[in-house]
């Protein structure tokens, strides 16, 4: 299990590397979450990635433990870049290597609706029109509690 | 001493990101009453029914939860992250 | 769309960069599928990968189509390896990128589905004890199937 | 003249990849039994019900399906890529 909270972009290449090494990986799912130019508030200039140290990366292990022994997997890394962000740049990368690939994917995806709605971070979208602060999606909680029901 | 700490919005609106208080033992629900006396501003945030509230780094969704000198307390809105 | 059968490998980066472009994109799922050293025929030595030329581009491209319409994808790259390969080798990439995580899960996961069961491969296990046609499996079959009801 | 394509443990076990047969206008069932009498180890492929059968690169599943000359008919084993 690899987490880092960090300002810098990541190298997606040198983390496949890390994430496919291994007899038993046949499967590998990468998801990234990238700052879309048209935000919810009008036309970004930037996005503001604000977060909780030490609570953060805490959250994150939990939810990656937590997949790790539901589906078995073979490895799981998870960037979360913080700070101040341009359009079409990388936010965030969960990678997660299985023997199957329905595992591989149920995780990423578990991983992913677990992070958005239980890991402390929180996104400020910075427009033409001023500054303001991203409201959580019903959806996502929606998606993060269907994952209890489903066992 | 409880250590305090805001985020987002709430930091933006107190202009506070952390503070500390000297209290005797006290219960988070107290905690709080304490903060809002203090800080009218932070009525608000005390109220918000959407408020999360971390003790140690842990969600904690007990009031009455007994807090010890050193424990950390965070407020904070739904989070946005991913 | 960009569909490619090739016996090299491909370049993560590159495919992601091209993946990754365009205002709209805020998220990208990426799948990958790779040799595992324990083959359901015995320990590894080789895979050789058989295919159909011809059909097997334009299954994929019908199976494409299909995920694009469903789903709205922004932009979808498939590449499968032919020809031999060895143990922790990727065989196949899927990339999808969309506005929204739950499209490119959903739709990353339907061509992967699709691929192991519609497009014509043939994967042979070459094992210390022999050379062995790989046998579909059904639950790869009940995969496919599954996204018939799912409308 | 029909194309014929066979594939993997198909292939292997004729030991042949392709072939064309040239033939009157006929029935993809009918071309299956001129398969067959023409070379008897097409037989166990022809009366495999897991058998996939493709003209012109569409998987064909009327038996009943007249084929023209030019055509291609390929015969193959379930998918196992990905």
């Amino acid at each position: 299990m690899h987490i880092s909270i960090q300002p810098q972009d990541f190298d997606i290449k040198e983390e496949y590397s890390e994430l496919s090494l291994g007899d038993h990986v046949g499967a590998v799912v990468i998801f990234t979450g990238l700052v879309r130019a048209q935000g919810e508030n009008g036309q970004l200039l930037a996005m503001e990635l604000e977060h909780y140290p030490g609570m953060t990366e805490a959250s994150i292990a939990a939810i990656v433990h937590e997949a790790s022994e539901r589906w078995g997997l073979a490895a799981v890394r998870v960037i979360h870049r913080i700070g101040r962000l341009l359009p079409n740049d990388n936010i965030v990368y969960v990678g997660v290597a299985a023997s199957h690939r329905a595992a591989a994917f149920a995780a990423a995806e578990f991983i992913m609706d677990y992070l958005k709605t239980r890991a402390p971070f929180w996104k400020k979208e910075i427009t033409t029109t001023g500054e303001y602060w991203v409201e959580q999606k019903e959806r996502d909680e929606q998606a993060a509690q269907s994952w209890e029901q489903a066992v | 001493m409880i250590h305090i700490k805001y985020f987002a919005k709430y930091r933006e609106s107190l202009g506070l990101a952390a503070e500390t208080m000297t209290v005797a033992p006290v219960s988070l629900q107290d905690l709080m009453i304490m903060i809002r006396e203090k800080n009218p501003k932070a009525l608000i945030i005390m109220e918000d029914p959407r408020c999360i509230i971390a003790v140690n780094q842990s969600v904690e969704r007990n009031r009455e939860r007994m807090l010890q000198a050193g424990d950390e307390v965070a407020f904070y809105p739904p989070v946005t992250g991913g």
